[in-house]
């Protein structure tokens, strides 16, 4: 069984999402979630891509370090961000009012388990240390796209691409794509297939970790950041 | 997700609406409404349209020439009064029109913009604008479902953007317009000035540019 | 039969109305509608007075003139205004919410007729040459307080004040008060309450050209301007 | 009908709020929210508070200290993970709480301020948020009614007001301050600066006055 630090799959997994916006040449609005979804505007390297944070901020720039921190300025995360030129500021209704009225297109997400018909548990583990869904629901029914960042496994090797969800639901047959440290899929009328696959796993062994079926897509290719 | 060239000349932006088309238009009394666009549209002749608008102008004037030109098939609004041609077109049976109260014609678009299929609101209960639609209690008031207005086109005005497409607007010329932004499929918008991004100040933009299409300068 | 001109009793009807707004010591948030009502603001001299106009303005200052004229600057009657110091512009939809919402102390409102239960009928004549309802059903409902400001008698001295209304209502019982060049009632639970009558008018006349019941109270005064 | 004297000491202005009062405070994770009016709340020792919130600030820290000295017996809002007290009060039945999603807590607080009781809204349906609400198809899609939030005070955080009680904020520190100023009966808020009436720009102002009751200056 290989392995790859935390660290280096979370990397992964931002970078390979960074790519599904770094190509495009009409202005695209975005909404990335807490952890590994923030970190993929590390690697958005394209001035067509617009950050919304649903805390009320349209043009996120990059975080904000040393002398440059605004704490009256963050992003949804509580990071103190900075500001890009033509950014502006409103209230928390009309920053829902973008999500829920589809004017956002992509929200990256993370989560506890998606499952093969696509359907996504990210807000709570029942009678846990955490209580809260924040814009979880409103993200993933409102965003045009959603993207599902995480690591394929959780802790002790547990499979999170499920047969069916176990955790409380977040949003039913959302999800579009799931990027892992392994693979990329698709979902594609409530089916999940697999559209690339990295190069130091095996297919059998992807498999062995998912708990889900999937199909394979006809033009598999290799996952490349 | 909005085209990167968001600047059209006039009749290319008008060439957007087809036949057929429900178009959103915003102002108050011939202030803050898109007067370039709009007389466009006029002289374009496309027809069959269905506008939803405060008002239609006056007899002849703004909106109002697209009713002389018989371009109207249908108005969604709420004050028509300012133009007696709507009431002697809607009474001859030439056009219809559905009257919303002012502010739940306003609250309605809005909706439309922010995903919300339907409100509850008191405006309205018990007269004959409520007929056929469906009353309900909440705490023991009487409130009726209003459904959102949402449109193919909105024209629009605005005093300034910048080059992304973020506007601000003059004094009452700001009305309808930063509702109906939100409620079109395609925002199309005549500005005064266009200034360079972050020329605006950020906690006064009023629309953002995530719901501007298109800007269109008046010369 | 006794008789003003039509000028006169519009402003006697302005006159009485402005004076309920010259006594408060608190802040009032009034809208007047087209018509008598706009005259109100001519004889309100009371810096705490703030009117809104539905158009999405609050602080409107007297009407403009000469070069103080800004066509962009408009109250809801299409005429040009001024600015008071502090004055707020905003969207219909903020501007119908503060309305909707009870944030508005009162309206002034004109009506075609007004019954003795406080029903008002002030947007339609079917079949008529006019086609609007603009703010008034919104404005009926949403407002703290009504006062309905119409000459008391039409045409050809047609009763305005119905037993009951005969054209299309715009809100059920939501009159809190009728001023007229002859008189002025209140609304109690549903019944029509003469509490000031003109010194140039008897009460039979003013029965005469009333087509409602009224009550009379027991602290009648004279209609004072 | 506002009060001509907007201007309270701290304690004047927290002495509004009883013992069950319903109040609504602004601010997100820590930012926006007013510090000085929740320190006061914290030392008044009013208690059976039901607090609309966001969060609920860090553990002891902000709105969380509130938790700390068991002056709340409700929450209602979106995202306590900043404040695991909250998990284990509730799990250990000292707490209620009504977790709505952010974007619908959003909307319902607005709803509140603008006279809409209630509303239909995709976000949450089949999910456990939704259970026991009305669910309704429009255009077949499904929605789920939400009712709207209201409350008895409102502590806001503004960066400068006006002597009438216009509004404007700091960045991203506007947040859910500027609909709770709707819906509240009774409005609080701290500013950092007080200018005179007519200094702040009347395009830019975001809270217009007919919403605020009382101002508290930051000392």
């Amino acid at each position: 069984m290989i392995n790859i630090s935390k660290e280096e799959a979370k990397n992964r997994i931002a970078k390979r999402i960074a790519q599904e916006f770094n190509v495009t040449k009409d202005i695209v609005f975005i909404n990335l979630g807490v952890g590994i979804p923030t970190m993929v505007a590390n690697y958005i390297n394209n001035e067509n891509v617009f950050i919304q944070a649903e805390n009320g901020i349209l043009g996120v720039g990059p975080l904000a370090e040393g002398d440059d921190i605004d704490f009256q300025l963050i992003n949804a995360g509580r990071q103190p961000v900075t500001e890009r030129k033509g950014c502006s500021y409103f209230d928390s209704s009309v920053s829902f009012g973008m999500i829920r009225g589809g004017h956002i297109d992509v929200t990256v997400i993370g989560a506890f388990e998606v499952d093969g018909e696509g359907n996504i548990a990210n807000w709570i583990i029942p009678n846990g240390k955490q209580l809260g869904v924040g814009g979880a629901m409103d993200l993933v029914s409102g965003a045009g796209k959603v993207i599902i960042a995480m690591q394929h496994n959780g802790k002790d090797g547990k499979r999170k691409i499920k047969k069916s969800c176990t955790l409380p639901i977040t949003g039913f047959q959302e999800a579009d794509m799931v990027v892992t440290e392994w693979a990329v899929f698709s979902l594609y009328q409530g089916r999940l297939v697999l559209q690339e696959i990295a190069s130091d796993i095996t297919l059998d062994e992807l498999k062995s970790r998912t708990e889900a079926e999937f199909k394979i897509s006809d033009n598999l290719i290799e996952f490349k950041t | 997700m909005k085209h990167k060239h968001k600047f059209y000349a006039i009749n290319e932006a008008i060439s957007q609406i087809k036949q057929g088309s429900r178009v959103m238009v915003g102002g108050f009394g011939l202030r803050g409404y898109p007067d370039v666009l709009v007389e466009a549209l006029a002289e374009s002749g496309i027809n069959d349209l269905t506008i939803i608008s405060n008002d239609l102008g006056s007899p002849g004037i703004g909106l109002g020439k697209l009713l002389s030109n018989g371009q109207i098939k249908k108005l969604i609004g709420n004050y028509y009064n300012w133009n007696p041609d709507v009431a002697q077109a809607y009474n001859e049976g030439i056009i219809d029109v559905t009257l919303v109260p002012q502010g739940t014609f306003a609250e309605a678009i809005r909706a439309a913009g922010v995903g919300i299929p339907a409100f509850y609101t008191a405006t309205s209960v018990g007269t004959e604008l409520a007929s056929n639609k469906e009353i309900r209690e909440f705490s023991e008031k009487s409130y009726v479902l209003e459904r959102a207005i949402s449109a193919d086109v909105a024209l629009l005005k605005a005093y300034k953007a910048d080059k992304l497409g973020n506007l601000i607007y003059y004094k009452t010329a700001r009305n309808f317009n930063p509702v109906m932004a939100m409620a079109a499929k395609l925002v199309i918008v005549q500005v005064d000035e266009i200034v360079e991004s972050g020329e605006l100040n950020s906690e006064s933009i009023v629309t953002p540019h995530i719901f501007v299409d298109i800007l269109v300068k008046k010369e």
